[in-house]
């Protein structure tokens, strides 16, 4: 009942979306989030192609690599994106502005979260066809089911790229601190991703791959929980 | 700020810790060497776990309370609190370091193998990275104010998905027999659960002399910055 | 208690400790509403953590802020922030957004009702910069920059206006126009505090006028009590005390 | 074997502890060293 206060309950709405159209806005005339994003997921499927030797692979081996390697280059791929994404917030001590507005806290950590959330699905659409491409994998599988497994996921992994990309911004240092802090705390989302996926890429369900999606949502439920309580911590001095 | 001896602790805490210190050690080693039996299929190895164990235990103890001492500093900003999380996340990384390296020791000889993905040894691993991520962070800022901070958000953050870890970890692993059952679990002799509890209480007491001695060094610490700091802003001013 | 309806700002025992260092230690103070604040004081005196606490953008470590009698710390802290315009040392703009762009934007997160785009079209015409309101602040000059800060600052009309040395980068004519707003904002009622090292230039527009030292309130008092040259003397023999605080 | 590696696992332990005394008794006397300054 608190929330916003100056705002009516549409007006925290409105603010949020203006803030949004706004980065939104600055991401398509720039593309400095995505674009290294998408170079960076491809080069590590390459890496990973190349490395573990693809071709002389058998299609099972394949199948069981290709979990691992698609959430590895989903993480990476989110590390680096929202790294930039936070680092231009900071160059251009935006945050101070945006923290001076009665736009209420949980709200901007909202729509920092959901950015993050949307420039991971937007590499995924580009990375999960090259996977199913590169690795050779069957094409019949619940694609519906997929894409919930990877927005949960991703979704995970962007509040906690929210919360300490804020945070290793306002260090002044980027990615290498982004990773050293996100990926160990990101196990669970890590292990319970790949688990479904693999599932998932086997041609089972969500249901077979129990009781991965419900970690998957218990972390997602947990990191957005800590984001919102902690953002203004992080951001306030 | 009253005058205060060139040390941390002054003589008798010093030396209260100290004693602490090795009654502890001393009640560990006695109950891991002399008084617990021979693990008849192991060997000697098995005493490992009178360390490894308690250092598992107090390892956690020491991150809780780093966890505890970040909410508090978050909540209040006094630089009391992030002296006490500062200290903790030390002795915390300290017995996670030992958990780590006396496992692999217990493993090469009990399993034959150096590292296995076993879920506690695993989860130590994850719980270790973490924690020194908290003292990076540290480390990386020169403002002591937003290192607090920022070492309290992580600290926060990573006891709470300490548990999701631990489950995932296990869960992970947990389709796979598991040797770490040390024989029967339940049918530890006697002997041995009062060795393991001598142990638990010899590493606790040898935690709490640590955590003191950290705790007041960081006191000290912040007292001397303050200080230099006052200097130099006389310098500036004159 | 003391806070009626017509105090705009407060302190209540209100200290900041970065670390180990007292940037303020335990400030009292009351700003009536339509009153006019100008705060002076050496190089790291204070002044700027005293504006960041009073807008919320620092946390005191004691004590309390309240504005419009909102504890800025409290639940309802987001109608208070609605209630203030800050302009410090950056300008807090989307180098990517144009010009009214960037007004639409600051408009819209404080919730101005009605057109904005007229709005910023308004403001931008006030500032003198309507030629370039298509263009992206990226190059923007210096003083480009701070008028058009000025207007995000006052687009929403805060009843309370906190200016944290506001003519830096201005020209001449950018000053005329900062005198001319200052004007406008006092004349509609609002509240202002405002930190300056010309005291000359900002004295004629101060009710009183807060000397810190030190993170210490030095001095408080109407602003005719001294000229500028009596209260920039103040300030300086302030500046070379031996510490009285510590 | 095994009692070779019980020693090695204890030493390692207590080394580690006594480092992170070393550590900290270090620590303590650069900050008596950085008392003295300011007290000349």
């Amino acid at each position: 009942m608190s929330a916003g206060a100056a705002h009516g309950a549409g007006g925290v709405a409105r603010a949020a979306s203006a803030l949004f159209a706004a980065d939104l806005r600055r991401e398509l005339r720039t593309g400095e989030a995505l674009v290294p994003m998408l170079m960076f997921a491809m080069i590590v499927l390459v890496v990973a192609g190349v490395t573990f030797n693809l071709p002389e692979m058998g299609p099972d081996d394949r199948r069981r690599l290709a979990p691992g390697i698609l959430w590895t280059a989903i993480a990476f791929a989110m590390l680096v994106g929202q790294a930039r994404a936070l680092l231009v917030d900071r160059d251009e001590e935006r945050w101070q502005g945006l923290l001076l507005s009665p736009l209420d806290r949980t709200a901007l950590f909202a729509v920092k979260w959901l950015e993050g959330l949307l420039l991971g699905l937007a590499v995924e659409l580009l990375l999960v066809p090259l996977t199913v491409v590169f690795f050779d994998l069957p094409p019949g599988l619940h694609w519906g089911q997929l894409a919930l497994a990877l927005l949960l996921g991703t979704g995970g992994l962007a509040a906690l790229g929210t919360l300490l990309g804020s945070l290793t911004t306002s260090l002044g240092r980027g990615e290498a601190m982004l990773s050293i802090l996100v990926l160990p705390v990101a196990s669970p989302i890590l292990i319970a991703g790949s688990m479904t996926t693999a599932k998932l890429l086997a041609g089972g369900t969500l249901a077979d791959a129990s009781p991965w999606p419900a970690v998957l949502l218990a972390t997602l439920g947990l990191n957005l929980a800590l984001g919102a309580l902690l953002f203004e911590s992080v951001l306030v001095e | 700020m009253s005058e205060r001896t060139s040390s941390a602790l002054g003589r008798p805490a010093a030396i209260a810790c100290g004693a602490l210190f090795l009654a502890g050690a001393l009640l560990l080693l006695w109950g891991a060497m002399l008084y617990a039996p021979t693990e008849k299929v192991m060997g000697d190895v098995q005493r490992i776990f009178y360390f490894h164990v308690p250092s598992a235990a107090n390892a956690m103890l020491g991150f809780v309370l780093a966890g505890v001492a970040g909410l508090a500093y978050l909540a209040t900003r006094r630089s009391g609190w992030d002296e006490i999380g500062r200290a903790a996340v030390e002795t915390g990384t300290l017995w996670a370091t030992i958990v780590l390296v006396t496992g692999p020791i217990w493993a090469r000889s009990a399993w034959g193998t150096w590292w296995t993905w076993e879920p506690r040894l695993t989860t130590s691993l994850i719980t270790w990275l973490i924690f020194l991520g908290a003292m990076l962070v540290r480390k990386v800022s020169h403002n002591a104010e937003q290192s607090a901070r920022l070492a309290s958000v992580i600290a926060i953050v990573g006891v709470l998905n300490l548990p999701v870890v631990y489950l995932s970890v296990h869960w992970w692993r947990g389709n796979h027999p598991m040797i770490f059952k040390r024989g029967a679990e339940g049918a530890l002799a006697p002997e041995m659960w009062t060795a393991f509890v001598a142990g638990m209480i010899g590493v606790t007491l040898m935690h709490v002399a640590l955590l003191y001695a950290a705790w007041r060094t960081a006191q000290l610490e912040d007292a001397v910055s303050a200080r230099e700091r006052l200097a130099e802003h006389e310098e500036n001013g004159r | 208690m003391s806070t009626g309806a017509g105090v705009a700002l407060e302190f209540r025992s209100t200290g900041r400790r970065f670390g180990a260092v007292v940037a303020l230690a335990d400030a009292t103070l009351t700003v009536g509403a339509g009153e006019a604040l100008l705060i002076l004081g050496p190089n790291g005196a204070g002044k700027s953590t005293l504006l960041r606490l009073a807008a919320g953008l620092t946390r005191p470590t004691s004590g309390q802020v309240l504005v419009d009698g909102i504890d800025l710390r409290g639940t309802r802290a987001g109608r208070a922030r609605a209630a203030i315009g800050f302009l410090g040392h950056r300008s807090f703009l989307y180098e990517h957004l144009t010009a009214k762009e960037n007004l639409e934007l600051y408009a819209h997160l404080y919730g101005v009702a009605g057109d904005t785009g007229a709005l910023a079209e308004r403001w931008l015409a006030k500032i003198g910069m309507a030629r370039v309101a298509q263009r992206t602040v990226r190059g923007f000059s210096r003083g480009m920059m701070q008028r058009l800060a000025l207007a995000r600052a006052l687009q929403h009309e805060p009843r309370l206006v906190l200016l944290d040395e506001p003519t830096t980068g201005l020209d001449p004519e950018g000053r005329a126009r900062l005198d001319a707003l200052l004007d406008e904002q006092r004349a509609r009622g609002a509240t202002l505090a405002m930190i300056s090292h010309r005291a000359e230039a900002a004295l004629p527009r101060a009710d009183r006028v807060l000397v810190l030292n030190r993170g210490r309130i030095a001095a408080l008092g109407p602003a005719a009590e001294r000229d500028a040259a009596g209260w920039t003397a103040l300030v300086a023999a302030a500046g070379t005390a031996p510490g009285a605080a510590a | 074997m095994s009692t070779t590696m019980m020693f090695w696992g204890y030493a390692a332990g207590f080394a580690l502890i006594a480092l992170f005394v070393g550590r900290l008794v270090a620590k303590n006397a650069s900050l008596a060293r950085r008392i003295d300054a300011l007290q000349r």
